[in-house]
């Protein structure tokens, strides 16, 4: 398609817009966590006035914020693990056919509508039955399997070419080889787009953390969050250092494993 | 000498500085948090105030709260040795020439020794 | 789509739900949980609580939990569902109440007779606020009430010399005091914490026996729509009607707002932001009629407790005087143990008047106190009276037709108790 | 589906059986988290709903008296399920507007894995701090909004967004678009990357204009891909809790409330757990007859689901 200069200066122009828009709140809450002007005094100030970084040195103390950090990061672990173990057997089966495939997808469908916050106590009785409240295991349990990531799994398992497979099961793999070693490597788009699903959703849980801890050295950064929040909720920049030091590990993640997440929605969620 | 494949990777390259600025970064925080808080207290003209007492507060949640005073010695130096906060404020007081106003000190890690560098001037309010 | 199959396979599994509801955790006989509410900066002193109220009970822990706000009561009542309730809840306002209704919370009425000179210590008063159905559940942990803070230098600026005596000299007040960014009277709204405007018009929201409505009445009507059209006008703040916490204090902390209608500690807040406050600028006082509601926080004990002697034991460590002392201290608060608050009062005379001053106002005219029926269903009742009278302030529906349609909601909400 | 031969060897051998057996434990866990975390639950809700229960009191059997309290007596459930299909109605221009983008950013453009990354980066984020955020950029004295129209002069008084009856939805739906726009631009990008372009080499070849092309090969080789899209549309609007958790609480008055924010206050605020659970229901049926509808409106078959080798 020849492609006029015109078109490119408007193209650029265009989502140059659309970059400003997306980034503004970035910046402003940036802006807000390095000063400690007054921040109901009007007009705001666009630039940053005496900025200091002291406000994320007093969040650091105020709010355990490390050991929020690791227990979000054992969480995020354990669900993510979880995730790709779990979600790979599930879109293997489904590959298969079997007589109940089409009302176990219809099941699987179904659990996707079921709104969270509507069934914490039933899960708080269920995780205080077995035994695992207020442990990492407990907090990370309902997390460990998304249904999003089964059938982009499902897809990119049905991508690899069948006489691939029917090659390996002459050479005598057992089922479980098969998976590992040719469908996993095959699929590993779709292993880091789930990685980072399951990570954004663990990360960022806030109410079933709230329910199910007890001791506050077992909260989440979530929790701290909210925490901070009702607590010192006029702070000037503190908040908002809180909630930059928050946002970081999740941008970080994203930005490291950017490329195989967009590629592994590309051979999954559309082609299946 | 060229590195092998897997130590270019950025999966590996960025969790190995992570680790290394987090290790040196420790160290230089176990090596300089004693606690120690020093300055000088000059008058309105700038001559030294021997004897001034000198109050440090401490920082909880919301309010300042006093913890320690001292006082200063005959060249108007003034040290604290026992501060495990990381926001403070220092007053310096002295019956005569009143009180200087309070001079608030933000530091990097809790217990960070500190040096003041321009004096607390005590302005006979 | 569901077929034959799918149903009977839920059918079986509903068996199994209802089979789940009540396990139980053994919790070790020497435990207690102590639940606060969002006070989490005093730790230092709590922790100190527990170390000496432990030191001499060889053999007793005490876990203690502190929860924000909004999520006390979705943790509290998971834990209730699940047969582990904490032994000791901090509650605030009406919510004390709702769970001794709701049967959560254990009778103390005989603990109190059994160690009378610790009841009396108490302001009678407000320990009644803790009285649903003439039995006693909680004791006061720390205590609020409604008062006027008032800016002197926008009163001086509108040529007026001292408090509203009334509710017309409110609104001419405010009136008054208006202009273009600024507003002359603001109130908190969140727990009936406006109720006072209305009480001391004689309109009160249910009758004695707290079984029928009372304020469908042609007064009530004309007093919501003074404050309506004040509204209207720009004499009363929007933000009343909007706000809960941040956004009205943060108002009147601007320095534009004439009255500020709110209990205690939003001092200690406006305070924190506006840098004009000072004694001379700004004076505490009751409102017109010395109505005020509580909005205290309570410490009761969960009747599912498994310790409850022991529970009851620290109940009593904490509100004994050296230890609520500290607390009380740190915060500036008021107790409700009359002998301390008495001592308390007489240091902050010196090292702070007005907060002296402003504290002494939230023990007197206790027996003119508003806006805390005895209900066990009043964040229901609350929530079927309060938008309506929103809406009205907000010029979406007028007074008459907002008032009956709130009349209708909170019969329903009265009969279903 | 290909055809199954009878033999006669004992059932345990067959080759079926053991297939099954296999499936069967591939399932488990998924399935086991899905039965405990979701079926077990909802079903939980479902006899709830049929019972006056409060945590201390015996449950009684109440027949659909809570159902008929929602749809006759509860004005907060119309007003929570007109603002959770404003959020539903709000998806398609959230959809069209990533689609916009991904077409910008398909195209050669040199920076273009740029632009994708920053339009993305928004959606990892946890929507607790995006609250926070957008909470602050409404703000009446130091946000950065009306601080813009200010100096703009297109508004005299700044705008309570956050707290004025009719923007206060509005306020938050571009919030949880902007945080979410990333998302449907990905899934729409890599809808787009996988048409395949001798097409639009012909259509061009035969003098097609642009915006034809788009119409008749684009749109629809992409039906999947907004399909998909509108479902996660549809979950999000019905779940995303945090965003007006933290920004409104469901203010001002019943404005912003979701049906989600709704059971939540039900069932917590007011300790009505019976209520909240017939709420539940309520809700798992609307949203399953809205996907229902999402799915018949892409063209019958489950979109991203069943196109297997089968």
């Amino acid at each position: 398609m020849r492609t006029k200069p015109l078109s490119i200066v408007l193209r650029h122009g265009a989502l140059v817009i659309v970059c400003f828009i997306m980034l503004v709140p970035f910046y402003w809450v940036i802006k807000t966590s390095i000063t400690n002007e007054n921040i109901y005094a009007y007009p705001p100030r666009l630039l940053p006035e005496a900025p200091h970084l002291f406000n994320y040195v007093d969040v650091w103390y105020f709010i355990p914020f490390a050991r929020y950090l690791l227990n979000s990061v054992i969480v995020s672990a354990i669900a993510v693990a979880g995730n790709v173990v779990f979600n790979a057997m599930a879109a293997y089966a489904l590959t298969k056919h079997f007589v109940g495939k089409q009302s176990v997808m219809l099941l699987f469908l179904s659990c996707m509508l079921v709104p969270f916050q509507a069934t914490i106590i039933p899960a708080y009785l269920i995780t205080a039955k077995l035994g695992l409240l207020n442990t990492y295991l407990g907090l990370a349990l309902p997390l460990m399997s998304t249904i999003v990531c089964i059938f982009i799994y499902k897809a990119a398992f049905e991508a690899v070419p069948q006489s691939l497979i029917d090659a390996a099961r002459v050479d005598g793999l057992k089922e479980r080889q098969v998976i590992l070693r040719i469908l996993m490597p095959l699929s590993k788009p779709a292993v880091a787009t789930n990685v980072i699903l399951a990570f954004i959703w663990s990360w960022n849980a806030f109410l079933w953390p709230l329910i199910i801890t007890r001791e506050p050295i077992m909260q989440t950064l979530p929790l701290g969050l909210a925490r901070f929040l009702s607590y010192l909720e006029d702070t000037t920049g503190a908040l908002y250092a809180f909630a930059v030091m928050v946002l970081a590990p999740s941008i970080f993640v994203f930005l490291m494993a950017q490329k195989e997440f967009i590629r592994g929605l590309t051979s999954g969620a559309t082609k299946g | 000498m060229m590195l092998p494949a897997w130590i270019r990777n950025r999966w590996v390259i960025v969790p190995a500085i992570l680790a290394i600025s987090i290790v040196l970064w420790n160290s230089y925080v176990t090596a300089h948090n004693g606690g120690l808080v020093e300055g000088s207290v000059i008058d309105a003209a700038g001559r030294p105030v021997p004897g001034a007492t000198v109050t440090l507060f401490e920082r909880s949640f919301v309010a300042y709260t006093s913890k320690d005073t001292t006082k200063a010695d005959d060249a108007g130096l003034f040290r604290f040795t026992n501060n495990q906060n990381h926001a403070l404020q220092l007053e310096a007081a002295s019956p005569i020439l009143g009180k200087s106003d309070r001079h608030s000190i933000r530091l990097w890690f809790r217990a960070q020794n500190f040096r003041l560098v321009e004096p607390l001037r005590l302005a006979g309010r | 789509m569901m077929d034959r199959r799918k149903i009977l396979k839920s059918g079986a599994v509903v068996a199994a739900a209802a089979a789940l509801p009540m396990p139980a955790i053994a919790q070790s006989p020497k435990k207690i949980t102590f639940l606060t509410w969002n006070i989490i900066d005093t730790a230092d002193i709590i922790n100190g609580w527990i170390a000496r109220f432990t030191k001499d009970r060889p053999g007793v822990e005490v876990e203690w939990q502190d929860k924000k706000g909004p999520e006390l009561p979705t943790f509290y009542q998971t834990q209730l569902a699940a047969g582990t309730p904490p032994d000791i809840i901090n509650t605030q306002g009406a919510l004390g109440l709702e769970y001794a209704g709701q049967g959560a919370l254990l009778d103390i009425t005989s603990r109190l007779k059994a160690d009378a000179g610790y009841g009396n210590g108490f302001n009678q008063n407000y320990l009644g606020n803790w009285v649903y159905e003439g039995a006693n559940y909680m004791v006061p942990f720390y205590l609020t009430k409604t008062v006027l803070f008032w800016n002197k230098t926008m009163f001086q600026k509108a040529g007026l010399s001292g408090p509203p005596q009334s509710f017309d000299d409110i609104i001419a007040y405010a009136e008054k005091m208006k202009s273009a960014d600024s507003t002359g009277f603001l109130t908190l709204n969140f727990d009936w914490l406006y109720w006072p405007l209305y009480a001391m018009n004689g309109v009160d929201l249910l009758s004695t026996d707290l079984k029928t409505t009372a304020f469908n009445t042609p007064k009530a009507i004309e007093v919501t729509e003074r404050l309506a059209k004040a509204t209207e006008s720009g004499a009363i703040n929007k933000i009343s009607w909007t706000g809960r916490w941040v956004e009205p204090n943060g108002a009147f902390a601007a320095g534009n707002v004439g009255m500020l209608h709110a209990h205690a500690p939003a001092y200690f807040y406006v305070k924190g932001q506006g840098k004009w406050v000072t004694p001379e600028t700004l004076g505490a006082t009751h409102v017109p009629g010395s109505f005020a509601t509580p909005n205290s926080h309570g410490l009761g004990i969960s009747k599912g407790s498994k310790n409850p002697d022991l529970a009851w034991d620290f109940l009593k460590f904490i509100t004994n005087e050296a230890q609520i002392g500290e607390f009380a201290r740190l915060r500036k608060l008021v107790t409700g143990n009359t002998a301390f608050d008495t001592k308390h009062f007489a240091e902050l005379d010196k090292s702070d008047p007005f907060v002296a001053a402003l504290l002494r106002t939230q023990l007197e005219h206790t027996d003119k106190m508003v806006g805390n029926w005895r209900l066990g269903n009043d964040s229901r009742v609350k929530e079927a009276f309060w938008p309506e009278l929103q809406n009205v302030m907000l010029g979406r529906k007028d007074a008459k037709t907002a008032l009956a349609d709130a009349d209708k909601k909170v019969q329903r909400e009265l009969k279903r108790a | 589906m290909n055809t199954r031969t009878r033999s006669f060897t004992p059932w345990y051998q067959r080759k079926r059986t053991r297939d099954i057996a296999l499936v069967a434990c591939f399932l488990l866990p998924s399935l086991a988290i899905f039965f405990l975390y979701r079926i077990l639950p909802l079903l939980w809700n479902l006899v709830l709903s049929f019972e006056y229960w409060s945590p201390l009191k015996p449950a009684k059997f109440a027949g659909l008296d809570q159902y008929r309290e929602i749809f006759l007596e509860d004005d907060v459930f119309w007003q929570s399920l007109t603002n959770s299909l404003a959020f539903v109605a709000a998806a398609p221009f959230a959809i069209a507007l990533a689609l916009g983008i991904a077409l910008l950013v398909n195209s050669d453009l040199k920076g273009a894995s740029v632009y994708r990354a920053i339009v993305f980066i928004s959606y990892p984020l946890m929507s607790v701090a995006v609250g926070i955020i957008w909470k602050w950029l409404y703000d009446e004295r130091g946000g950065i909004i009306n601080y813009a129209l200010r100096s703009a002069g297109l508004v005299t008084k700044p705008i309570p967004f956050l707290q004025s009856f009719d923007y206060a939805l509005p306020s938050v739906i571009v919030a949880e678009v902007w945080q979410v726009i990333g998302f449907y631009m990905i899934i729409l990008l890599t809808g787009l990357q996988s048409v395949p372009p001798h097409l639009y080499e012909a259509a061009s070849v035969d003098g097609v204009p642009r915006w034809a092309q788009f119409w008749r090969i684009t749109l629809p080789l992409l039906r999947s891909s907004l399909f998909l899209c509108a479902v996660i549309g549809i979950l999000n609007s019905f779940t995303s809790f945090d965003l007006i958790y933290v920004m409104t609480g469901g203010g001002p008055g019943h404005a912003t409330e979701l049906l989600v924010t709704h059971i939540y206050k039900t069932g917590f605020g007011q300790t009505r757990f019976d209520y909240a659970a017939a709420l539940t229901v309520v809700q798992f049926i609307l949203l399953l007859a809205l996907t229902w509808l999402a799915n018949r409106a892409a063209g019958g078959n489950a979109g991203a689901h069943d196109t297997g080798r089968a």
